[in-house]
């Protein structure tokens, strides 16, 4: 796939604007789970997903707090440097269902907050910038703080048996 | 909303929630088009996202800009009005592969040839999803269903092929999962003159779950985009079918539109009845 | 059917949920099992716009005797949740004898449900489920429900190992665990109505069918061998039962890539000689205009059945309306006489199409078919159709020894028609305006006999009296066609209970309008209502343009999406009745 | 317009002649020069089925007052040959007192001929040409008839050298010394009906023109901005005609793939703001109908000329027949009011147009027009049309501050519409049945809601008087619409004429049709008679459907290819007033 | 008619004279269509000519076979039906460029990827004729005419790919002036499996007399037929456009056919709805 991961971040400016983009698109893929869970009326994941949409959104106006004084870059979306085809905290929206369980939505959220680890690891061992390394250290950390939190909510959320997928209805026919 | 500031993604996205099955791959062709609209520096009312039926037909609701969502399979002659009676507008017409080459087909095959300045993106998920899983032209011969029982036996036809046998002058190949690709193709489809064609592999994952499998087959093309159809022809008839991109980037002569200018009045029309 | 205990109006239950609840499931199951219990019955869903997960309602009548619709309220209402509850809420009216069943787990009850009825009764299905391993919240509701109006265990039980057999033994004992924990806390629901069977009906063969499936399976009866499909929603179903069907019996289906090309399929199929069918919905109809002239002017005969849907426009897909009635008899360009027909029960989608099938053949001519989303997505228990001789047979020629004349003038306007193969009979069927040999032609003779030709036979056919089901005496009449009979002719069945006199007829053959009968039938009316379910009351005007109708004539008419109801009927007789 | 004068039925001319004899370009310098001369008149032809070099007939009618259509009856037959005559002689009538011109190397005269008049005149036209270099029989003949008529020979003259100058000088000689010998020859047809002009007449300033070219030039008039087109026989004229001139006043043409894409396509251009229009016949429409239902839920303005021709099916391209108004009333699926309109007259094809499009617009609805091939393709000599102040003025919004409801309910059900580019307008429309804001619903209010607005918007609209064109006063009272209305007028003026009085009501808007105003205007009527071409009676079918009319009203109609003539229809009043 | 005696060519002409213009193309295609189905020893009443609208589409009437003359565009639906219904009757679908390639394209693509067992001739004279001269989908761009000034501007689009693109399994061209080599196009198409698909250039002396050059361009394929689809689409997009002969004959599985034989009764059918 379109994978980039040569490209480095070469200010700090630029990495407060990943750190910030990644908490933003954080938001709206929480945002836009809840919605699909609202629509296909499973509440609990609903509400699971807007809750993890609120931390996110506590950390992205910790990372605007901080950028005060440095700024945020404007940039496309082709101009990220993700080592990936979209933006390391990502939920991936195809391993959405409408009967999935808590244990799925953790699973999702472990998975992406584990690319947050690892795309900030990869700064803090590749940058040179000691300014931009130091930061990395911080959001790196963050990161690691996250997996722990989500790993103890997935103790509490144990998968579910085989068959929680399973419809006895057909689907519908629409238009 | 504050003009100078440049809009994001988001800001594309209309409130309505999607009624698509948590999965689909459509969800993934909405965000790429939303980054791309950002990316493409457009205000939501310039650009008109114009459809037919389909659960993919349904995206333009979904979107903050202009939205026509037409009847099955007549996307692109709705998509043509409009790009020629208003030619400042950014045009992107979608839908599915069962409105876009089954009933739809012919308008595909004289949109290609027209070369009208627009986009046309086919979320291809191989199957009539809003119908409840019938074969579509791109189905494989072997799949099976109700209304074709031991599949249809007939094998998938080449939608880019035709694309540029007709004549259109962009044609790519995605896949939904990979969004910033995506992405990066609808915007360069945009930008690019004349009719660009882009069928984007989004996997329906209720009537073909087997295509979840669709994120490991994909591939980059081998080989560069050409400007040469016929190559470009023989190398899509030949590939697998994965290799995602763009395939040709041409400069074929894109359609006329009038100039707008009123160079005679009516009253001068008239003239040629004066006896 | 004046006997007061066959008009009772049975049992009416909803069964609500979302999300993969399945609802539908356990609707189908307690519908089966009155089937096999010797109950008669039917189910309709109603559904939210989305593919999978979405909020359904399963919506039963049950009843020891025939029941065609709806009665217009509910007696029981189980919500496994209560999610866009609101979606439903017109369509299941609840009264103060309502018992409503909901799991609390599933949110709070509904304002419009507790200013209702009093019978509200939580029971935590959640946790019963959750109980049973792999349990399921819609076997559990099974199984009170059918506790509680007293359907025999055993037989719902029997079902679930059909059902679940394929599964493996983890799923069927989850659900046969559910079943028994149902039926256990059926007590609970001690205030619901219960089913008593009817000793007469027990031994009458029975069908558990819907309207699209008896349409299919009444075109097969009649003889279609080739069928071409574009799918859309309500008519994909005959589409799709076809599909094998006709595969199995020497015939052929082909998936068409849009309308256009399939009614144009069939017409080269029957122009070989083979009957041919295809089944659309409104959109696919009017895609199909063009060529169904061509098919009128060229005489070949072909059926076009049309499950409609809400309109204009893709409108309402999942929901009934006649709104199509204009477009069926008028939408062709020219002067086209054709056929129209439309069905008016579940059980008459199989006579109906059948009999279209065999008229069609005989008339080489198009026939078109308005059934309707209920009809054709309602399933029902009827009693096993009886076996008709309407059959396509088509007058062909068999030998040719002198010139073919393919649209030769004979009395009865049908010309023995050459099937390709036979020797000496070779012509070119055209849409051009032709000659008797088929030869274009823009002579004002050629066109005036042709037209002439083409009117003649269908307007001098003997229809038998199978135009029309007419029932009842009495000076107010009701018209009405499709559908809409069942609440019509179950309304007026009550009215005659309370000593109102009624006449109903329901009108199968739309065109051509049987006028002279109908003005027969209508000879001393003092009142006609005309009802039907559209918004611009399409058959009243064209009743009006056709037959002379009292002057006390009324047309009573609302479109989709809800169906006219046994109720609002009656009550419209009632408003005619003390006039 | 009592004055007996004005109502004489001035002379009527056939020139016939097969293989490229040239006959309509005679006959359309015949009518030009009357033009030119202070006269009124028309042409149509009328032709085999070749696509070249087959047999024609120019039929020419001229006079000193503005005539609508043939009489029924030829005082001039000029025979360049007979062949294939028979295919004309429906549309000859002859009497005794027409005059026949014929050449006799063109074969002998048909019996049909010769029986009915004995002024049957032979001149060697061959022969005279054949002594002129590069001499033509129809340049011949166009002297005869010009001379035999007392039109001024310099007018004539005029026009060949405007027609032959940029041939080249011998082409242009050869033209002129024809003409000479023709004008040289016109003694021998003494008893030919002359020319006599009109003082009053000379100075209105005239115009030639086609139906088409009327209806296309209404069009651009009204604000039409954008077209899409795919030929077809009669409309392609329509098309060729917007094709330069929408370029030339800043607009678009394109060439659509087939009629699914022209629909579409000015669904499309309208949606974005550009009052849009399409030209089509019978089969044509009939594919548009599945998208005209589109704009009709999703509140698009487009405007469709249906130029009528034989149906059904492919039927008579090149015939007129007024057979389409039952599928541009009722030929979309799902209740989908709309507009549908016919113009009355050549000259209204103009008028008709340009108020169908400031309709559409101002009602945001799709309009039909419903020409047909006589109007659509008669050359026709009009008064200069009227300017009219019916102009494409679309509800729009300008600027948002609110949330924007695309499809609010307005009291007059029109909602002011987005023009793409408009910010803060955004919206999707939608075939779908849809809430205030456009949103996909299936909700019962919102179809109600939406269904009555959409009736609302067509029914309460202030049409004024143009629905219908009414003269005259009297209990015998004709109803009738499009080009019938031509014949219907003449022979209600020539009835009154002897003293009979008769009311005509022709209809200008089909749909919605004007029921109260309808019902007032035959309010006193004893005698009804409605009348049109076609075979099933169309019109008269809707009317009964819609408006009360008296116990004696009688449909008069017969189908193409046949017009109506003001000949039969007066017989037809007289039948009446006899009763 | 002698049952023993072989058929002529002339057997297969109906006693209808054709409208069309003295010099039109279409009288050729008439003659090697005749030909070829007495070579290919057909009987006449085996045969059925399927055909839409246009002047090339009056074709069925002129031929002893069966006949049917139907609607604009829909030709191919016809004659798939036909086909279907009764394989034991030789299809052979005729027409127009603008009845196949404009109105017609989807029932093209769409006849192409099935598959079935019929020969569609399309008479290509770049114009519509019977309705006076308006370009098609196979007009120059600079083809001036009335609906057109000053032409479309458009590239012509390729049938031939498109053929190959949807799964055409015999792709040839002709020029309606050569009748031998028509004649034998003709009887291989009808004689290869599967949808055969000739493009025949046939002049329009009347809308565009410029074409009666069209003699002297014409000149057999530099190579021989190739079964390779993708080589095919590459050659024929790089061609001349005048390069007659068979194109691509290849050996794609053909449309399945049910057996025609009764494996279950009705009564078996209605099984299923028994209580
Ligand atoms: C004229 C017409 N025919 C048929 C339909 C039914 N219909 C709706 S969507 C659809 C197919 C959609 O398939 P596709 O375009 O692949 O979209 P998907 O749902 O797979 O995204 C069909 C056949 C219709 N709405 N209109
Ligand atoms: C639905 C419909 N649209 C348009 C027409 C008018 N029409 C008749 S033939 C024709 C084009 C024919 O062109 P082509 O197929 O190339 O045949 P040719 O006359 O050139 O042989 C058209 C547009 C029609 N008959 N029906
Ligand atoms: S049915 Fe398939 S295509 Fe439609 S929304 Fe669901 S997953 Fe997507
Ligand atoms: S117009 Fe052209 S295509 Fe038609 S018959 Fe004449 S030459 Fe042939
Ligand atoms: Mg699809
Ligand atoms: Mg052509």
């Amino acid at each position: 796939m379109s994978a980039n991961p040569d490209n480095e971040i070469s200010s700090l400016s630029e990495l407060l604007t990943h750190a910030y983009a990644i908490e933003e698109d954080a938001i709206d893929r929480y945002h836009m789970l809840g919605d699909q869970m609202e629509v296909h009326n499973n509440h609990e994941l609903a509400k699971l997903f807007r809750d993890l949409a609120g931390h996110e959104e506590k950390h992205a106006a910790e990372i605007k707090a901080r950028a005060e004084t440095i700024g945020l870059m404007n940039l496309k979306s082709s101009e990220y440097k993700w080592p990936d085809t979209e933006g390391p905290e990502l939920a991936a929206l195809d391993e959405a269902h409408y009967r999935m369980t808590p244990w799925h939505a953790l699973q999702m959220a472990l998975k992406a907050e584990t690319r947050a680890f690892e795309f900030f690891d990869h700064i803090v061992n590749t940058v040179t910038d000691p300014e931009i390394k130091k930061w990395a250290e911080e959001f790196r950390e963050e990161e690691a703080e996250h997996v722990t939190l989500v790993e103890r909510l997935l103790e509490k959320n144990p998968e579910p048996p085989a068959g929680w997928a399973d419809d006895d209805d057909p689907p519908n026919l629409q238009e | 909303m504050n003009v100078s500031a440049p809009l994001k993604a988001s800001d594309f996205k209309s409130d309505l929630k999607p009624v698509w099955c948590p999965g689909c791959g459509d969800y993934h062709v909405l965000l790429s088009l939303t980054k791309a609209l950002a990316d493409l520096e457009r205000k939501p009312e310039e650009v008109a996202v114009i459809s037919g039926i389909g659960c993919s037909s349904r995206i333009p609701a979904y979107l903050k800009c202009y939205g026509f969502h037409g009847v099955h399979g007549r996307s692109l002659p709705l998509g043509t009005g409009l790009k020629v009676a208003r030619p400042d507008m950014t045009v992107i017409v979608a839908g599915g592969d069962g409105d876009g080459f089954s009933i739809g087909g012919n308008h595909f095959l004289h949109a290609c040839r027209r070369n009208i300045d627009l986009t046309y993106i086919v979320m291809d998920n191989r199957v009539y999803g809003m119908t409840k899983g019938q074969p579509s032209p791109t189905t494989e011969p072997d799949w099976d269903s109700a209304l074709s029982p031991g599949g249809t036996g007939l094998n998938p036809f080449h939608p880019l092929v035709i694309a540029l046998a007709s004549g259109a002058n962009f044609v790519a190949r995605a896949f939904s999962g990979d969004i910033r690709g995506t992405t990066k193709l609808i915007s360069d489809a945009v930008n690019h003159p004349g009719f660009s064609f882009i069928q984007i592999l989004s996997p329906c994952v209720t009537f073909r779950p087997e295509q979840k499998e669709w994120k490991s087959a994909i591939h980059a093309p081998p080989v560069e985009a050409t400007d040469d159809p016929a190559r470009a022809a023989r190398r899509i008839m030949t590939d697998d079918g994965f290799n995602v991109g763009v395939l040709y980037r041409g400069d074929r002569r894109p359609y006329k539109i009038g100039d707008g200018v009123e160079h005679k009045t009516v009253a001068d029309l008239e003239q040629e009845f004066q006896i | 059917m004046s006997d007061q205990i066959k008009i009772d109006t049975g049992i009416s239950i909803a069964l609500t949920g979302s999300g993969g609840a399945g609802v539908m499931t356990a609707g189908g199951m307690l519908l089966e099992a009155a089937a096999k219990s010797g109950f008669y019955g039917l189910q309709t869903r109603s559904v939210g716009p989305q593919i999978r997960g979405g909020e359904a309602a399963a919506l039963l009548r049950l009843s020891n005797h025939a029941v065609e619709i709806h009665r217009g309220g509910f007696d029981i209402l189980f919500a496994l949740d209560w999610s866009n509850f609101s979606r439903f809420a017109a369509e299941i009216t609840l009264d103060e004898n309502s018992v409503v069943i909901f799991d609390p787990e599933g949110g709070e009850v509904p304002e419009i449900v507790s200013a209702a009825t009093k019978n509200i009764i939580e029971l935590p299905i959640k946790k019963f489920a959750s109980e049973i391993p792999g349990g399921r919240m819609n076997m559990i509701a099974l199984g009170i429900v059918a506790g509680a109006i007293d359907l025999p265990k055993e037989t719902v039980l029997g079902l679930i190992v059909r059902k679940f057999a394929s599964k493996g033994e983890a799923v069927l004992e989850a659900s046969r665990a559910c079943l028994e924990a149902g039926y256990k806390h059926a007590g609970s629901v001690a205030n619901a109505p219960k089913l008593v069977s009817d000793a007469e009906n027990a031994d009458v063969p029975r069908w558990l069918i819907t309207g699209n499936e008896a349409a299919a399976l009444g075109a097969v009866r009649g003889g279609i061998k080739f069928a071409a499909a574009y799918p859309i929603t309500p008519a994909t179903e005959i589409l799709e039962w076809l599909a094998p069907s006709l595969t199995a019996i020497g015939g052929n289906l082909v998936q068409a890539e849009d309308e256009l090309s399939s009614i144009n399929m069939i017409i080269g199929a029957s122009y070989g000689g083979i009957p041919s069918i295809t089944a659309t919905s409104g959109p696919g109809l009017a895609l199909m205009t063009e060529s169904i002239g061509l098919a009128t002017a060229a005489e070949v005969p072909v059926v076009i059945v049309d499950v409609m849907r809400g309109g204009p426009s893709t409108g309402i897909p999942t929901k009934s309306e006649q709104s199509d009635l204009n477009i069926a008899i008028y939408g062709l360009h020219g002067d086209a006489p054709h056929l129209v027909t439309a069905p008016l029960s579940v059980a008459d989608c199989l006579f109906t199409t059948q009999w279209s099938v065999h008229l069609a053949e005989a008339m080489q001519v198009p026939a078109i078919i308005l059934s309707d989303q209920y009809l054709g997505q309602a399933k029902m228990i009827i009693d096993k159709p009886a076996d008709v001789a309407f059959f396509a047979d088509r007058s062909k020629v068999e030998k040719i020894d002198t010139a073919y004349t393919r649209y030769a003038l004979t009395a009865d306007g049908v010309s023995p028609m050459a099937i390709p193969g036979t020797a000496g009979g070779q012509y070119t069927a055209d849409g051009l305006e032709h000659s008797v040999t088929g030869t274009p032609s823009s002579a004002a003779e050629d066109h005036h006999d042709q037209l002439a030709k083409r009117r003649r036979k269908i307007e001098g056919f003997n229809y038998g009296t199978h135009w029309a089901e007419i029932e009842g005496e009495g000076d107010l009449v009701i018209v009405t066609w499709g559908s809409t009979a069942a609440p019509v002719r179950e309304a007026a069945e009550l009215a005659r209970a309370e000593g109102i006199s009624v006449k109903t007829i329901a009108v199968r053959l739309l065109a051509p309008l049987r006028v002279e009968a109908l003005e027969a039938e209508l000879a001393g009316a003092r009142r006609v209502l005309v009802i039907e379910q559209n918004d611009l009351a399409q058959f009243y005007r064209y009743l009006r343009g056709h037959v002379d109708l009292p002057a006390d004539t009324r047309a009573y008419h609302h479109p989709g999406p809800m169906m006219l109801s046994t109720t609002e009927i009656l009550s419209e007789i009632m408003k005619e009745h003390r006039l």
